[in-house]
């Protein structure tokens, strides 16, 4: 998990102000059933959170705590694991360049 | 002439849910005091519900049936031995319990008694960083014994779904399952040796020949195994040998997507069948824990709807031998019409495997609105060719619990390798249970399919369980059955080691053992 | 008041070792006759003579004492169980006998009685192509099955010393250990279920969770093991079904010299804690075992005399893996001042190890003289650290045994790595026997002997057979030390499973199962 | 094992002559306790052989015999094991090609 991959946002260091943190980036609908509001960050569509489980508020600094902490956790589960991570998409680009007909010499 | 009688009373355990009387409670709890000190003995409510269950949901409403009288921390071999013993004479259950995070039951107090529970014991006893072993109580959590070891460069590779919980302890009394075990091996295998209370209170070091730190003795007959996925009902494991291994220079988790069940069922065949050397596991996703990641999964909700099954396969070891295994794998995958998910995805899923106790909580009634949900997962042991056919038997039978009532939904299923060469799969189906509303009614209904789900394991040549074990409700009918001529042996080792019958009793079928059939009796 | 009799005798089968009356051996012919063909049913001297004794070295001139009543070869698990219910009810004793290659007489009737060789029951009943296993009666050699899975890419990498004669059957019986073991397992994992007939001439299906196809279960007791590693004493395996792999792609097996021990032993521990991913076993040739080899092995005889120890390593896989795991190998070895032995040694003696055997039969005089010979092997299970105060302690005891008498000669000592991490070792020491000179005397002396290096084995943490078993005279008596309160188990399983004592009796002193020491009358 | 690395001597099909098949190349005395007589093979000193076992006498071609039959049980093992065999001698080479520093560039 690369850092560089964090939910984008303010950092946890930014000045608290109270209305902008309760102002949560207007959402889009990706599915059905979510939507996104912050980059990476997807929510149940709130019209099904009416019945049984309430939605609940959580201001922006909140919501992005929780989302990189998901990605530490990740990151740290890998350090936890293995000294270092291979990414498929090198491997992928390997096989790929070696499967290419290399072009006759001109 | 003059009788001496036994200093206890005579006889098994009482084959009874009721709690202690006052006057056996009191006489308990004097016979503990010389052994414990007073905050090992714990009597308050509080402590003793918080060990009346495991996370598998159950009928909330009888929550009150399976509470112990008495919960002790023991620290040490001697301190369970005697405590053991005091149960064993006077004919009251004793219930072994780690990490509590077992999905059959196992560490549930079925006939209340004294609940052992293991967590004081953690300590790491001894580190050979030359034979590679380390010695440590049974109450330690793997993933901090491995942050112990990382300093060392060293790795201890039992990685259940409850990686950052689970216990040592529950791993021997469970014999469980790794998800990195097709390149590591398995509880069974990783664990050397132990010390072992035996029901009588007696104390039994058991290994490989009865080794310390041996892998492989032919020496007398083979009982390690023995005590080991008896789910508590044999004794407790107080003190165990592990062996370690270098902890891995590189990871590689490539996940790939299929717009079919079946491609994606062929192609982790074949990536398991390879016979990669670094080759940790394979996943097989089906289209129904598709549909519910797309739900609800942040990685997987903006997926192309003709992603409709997914395959990740691991591999650990060195970098170069990683690299070249892994574009072996990578062949195959393209071979088999995958497309790579990317690393985001490949990494972050993978990484999330190691704690699926932190799965989202929560489900939907049938018209779609969002219910808390317990979270509940049926596995068995079954051959790769009858993958396919368990899954679509196993979707109808929720499938029709679904049709009664919204109390259950069908989070889908995950199949992984057991072993290197792919021949059968840990097979599980997740299912999400509204626990609130459970009823007697709705359990009923329950442990029918629970029962319906292990005979087609069984008719599919299947085993019960490949990890948690088979001694629900429910499954626990079909133990006879699967095991065959095997049932009686495990009748004559139960009744040859616990004479009374205060090990964990009610489990497995096993009051069978001392002439009661108590199969429907203590539901 | 009418008693009815049982049909059978009462009691156990007879603490005795005179053969059957000639009443008893007509009835027991006359019972066998409608259960087998005339051709099944051996009583020619020839026959049971050859089927009295294993290769391991033992006194000659009491060979009539272990000589068999009746030879039956069944076909079927059928015709086993008949003849082990006729047995049980005439209590005659029944022993089981595969390749016939075991080294602690497991296949030695030592009451005499009937002899199971189940060498006709060899048929491959199924190959699973799919599920990579193959179902096989337990008279099949691994060499053969070899031979026929390699037309499917297949392998079946059971490798004990003996590969190309000792059987299935015997590698359960036996719980045997494997050349390539730290790869691919032993055979304990290779073998997922297996038909087996109790003592009773019931017939118990066992494996993992009493599956047939299935690597890891953890429904029910885990009786598998139970069943593996008995010396035949808990009934006969007849049908067996085991986990196949890819034929590997390549093999590399690097041979190093060394001018002392020390640095061979270090190296050793360091190529198999390296944790490569291919590597399927390291084996350390001891100074004696060098002096040994140079004067009688052609590859070795030319070896100048600075070389005092040998480190072989050995790894299976792809060609591209085993290429980066023997890179680092040999850099390995470099850094601990080892000599590639180029590959001629390298590869011929590692083939050779598939078949030892075939090892050359004689020893040496004190004088020198060439003497005619039988080889026996005594293997104990030791960790890493262990084996060199073990090589030295068990080097001592062939010494003092040398002083006395040229029957005995030291042909040296090997070290195999039984795990992958290289936590313990298959350590054994090759003896010279002259067979035919041995006398009481000299026999009492050798059991001495090995009573004193099973001794050695325990007081250095380790077991006493990795491997072979230990129910020879000598070893045999200090089982009970090292499986301590298991040894009451195992009296208890072998009680509830064999309540006459029919099978394989006087093994493992398991007659104090039925209130008989019989430790010394047997001898 | 490389077929090449057979023991010299005539030929399996080379013609039989008794005289010639009973005169062993003269012994070379390898060790202490050992001679050779064709490439590769070795016997054990006969004064070793004089009280207990008595050495036996065998023309050449059956000495050949039993040497290439040991060579080919060994290929027939590594083949019953392996597609191939990577020889240490290859593997050995790269890794002290790796070893050696590149000298500068002139």
């Amino acid at each position: 998990m690369r850092t560089d991959d964090q939910p984008t946002g303010p950092s946890a260091s930014a000045p608290y102000r109270f209305a902008e943190q309760h102002t949560p980036p207007a959402p889009v609908r990706v599915s059905e059933v979510a939507q996104t509001t912050f980059e990476h960050v997807y929510e149940v569509d709130p019209r099904l959170m009416e019945v049984h489980v309430l939605q609940q508020v959580f201001p922006n600094w909140d919501t992005l705590r929780i989302m990189r902490s998901r990605a530490d956790h990740l990151a740290w589960m890998h350090t936890h694991f293995a000294e270092k991570v291979i990414t498929g998409s090198e491997i992928l680009a390997e096989i790929e360049r070696e499967s290419t007909p290399v072009p006759p010499p001109l | 002439m003059t009788i001496t009688e036994p200093a206890g009373p005579i006889g098994t355990a009482p084959f009874t849910t009721e709690p202690l009387s006052d006057d056996r409670l009191t006489a308990l709890v004097r016979a503990l005091r010389p052994v414990l000190a007073d905050d090992q003995i714990l009597l308050a409510k509080t402590d003793r519900y918080n060990r009346a269950r495991v996370p598998a949901p159950f009928p909330v409403h009888r929550w009150a049936e399976r509470v112990p009288d008495v919960v002790v921390m023991p620290t040490s071999t001697e301190q369970v031995a005697a405590v053991v013993r005091i149960a064993n004479e006077m004919r009251i259950p004793v219930v072994p319990r780690d990490g509590g995070t077992g999905l059959t039951d196992g560490a549930v107090p079925h006939r209340r008694g004294i609940v052992v529970d293991v967590k004081k014991m953690n300590q790491i006893h001894e580190l050979d960083l030359v034979n590679r072993t380390v010695t440590v109580g049974t109450g330690i959590s793997m993933m901090k014994l491995n942050e112990r070891l990382a300093k060392h460069g060293l790795f201890y590779p039992d990685d259940p779904a409850s990686y950052p919980c689970s216990l040592v302890g529950g791993r021997i009394g469970t014999s469980g399952w790794s998800l990195i075990g097709s390149r590591y091996g398995h509880t069974r295998d990783l664990v050397l040796s132990f010390d072992h209370v035996l029901p009588t209170g007696d104390v039994l070091h058991v290994g490989d020949g009865i080794g310390r730190k041996i892998s492989k003795s032919s020496s007398g007959y083979s009982l390690k195994h023995l005590f080991m996925g008896h789910q508590g009902t044999l004794g407790i494991a107080t003190k165990a040998t592990l062996k370690l291994f270098p902890k891995p220079e590189a990871e590689l988790s490539p996940f790939w997507a299929f717009d079919n069940y079946e491609d994606a069922h062929a192609c982790t065949g074949a990536l398991a069948r390879a016979g990669v050397a670094t080759f940790a596991g394979a996943v097989l996703f089906d289209e129904h824990k598709v549909a519910y990641l797309r739900r609800d999964d942040e990685a997987y909700i903006p997926q192309p709807a003709d992603v409709r099954a997914l395959v990740c396969s691991v591999m650990y070891g060195y970098e170069d031998e990683v690299r070249a295994g892994g574009k072996r794998l990578f062949r195959i995958a393209k071979e088999h019409g995958a497309r790579y998910l990317g690393d985001e995805i490949s990494e972050g899923d993978w990484a999330a495997r190691h704690d699926r106790y932190a799965t989202p909580l929560h489900g939907r009634t049938k018209d779609g609105q969002v219910i808390p949900m317990s979270w509940h997962c049926e596995d068995a042991a079954v051959n790769f060719s009858a993958v396919p056919a368990v899954s679509r038997a196993w979707h109808e039978i929720l499938a029709d619990l679904r049709r009664k009532t919204d109390v259950f939904d069908d989070w889908g299923m995950f199949a992984y390798t057991s072993a290197a060469t792919g021949v059968d799969y840990l097979t599980e189906i997740d299912v999400g249970i509204w626990e609130q509303r459970l009823d007697d009614k709705a359990w009923a209904a329950w442990v029918k399919a629970k029962r319906d789900i292990g005979a087609v394991a069984l008719a599919h040549g299947g085993s019960m369980s490949a990890c948690h074990g088979s001694c629900r409700e429910g499954e626990v009918d079909l133990v006879p059955e699967e095991l065959g001529r095997g049932f009686d042996v495990m009748l004559d080792v139960k009744r040859s080691l616990d004479p009374n019958n205060i090990m964990n009793p009610g489990k497995y079928l096993l009051d069978r053992a001392y002439g009661r059939d108590t199969t429907d009796e203590n539901r």
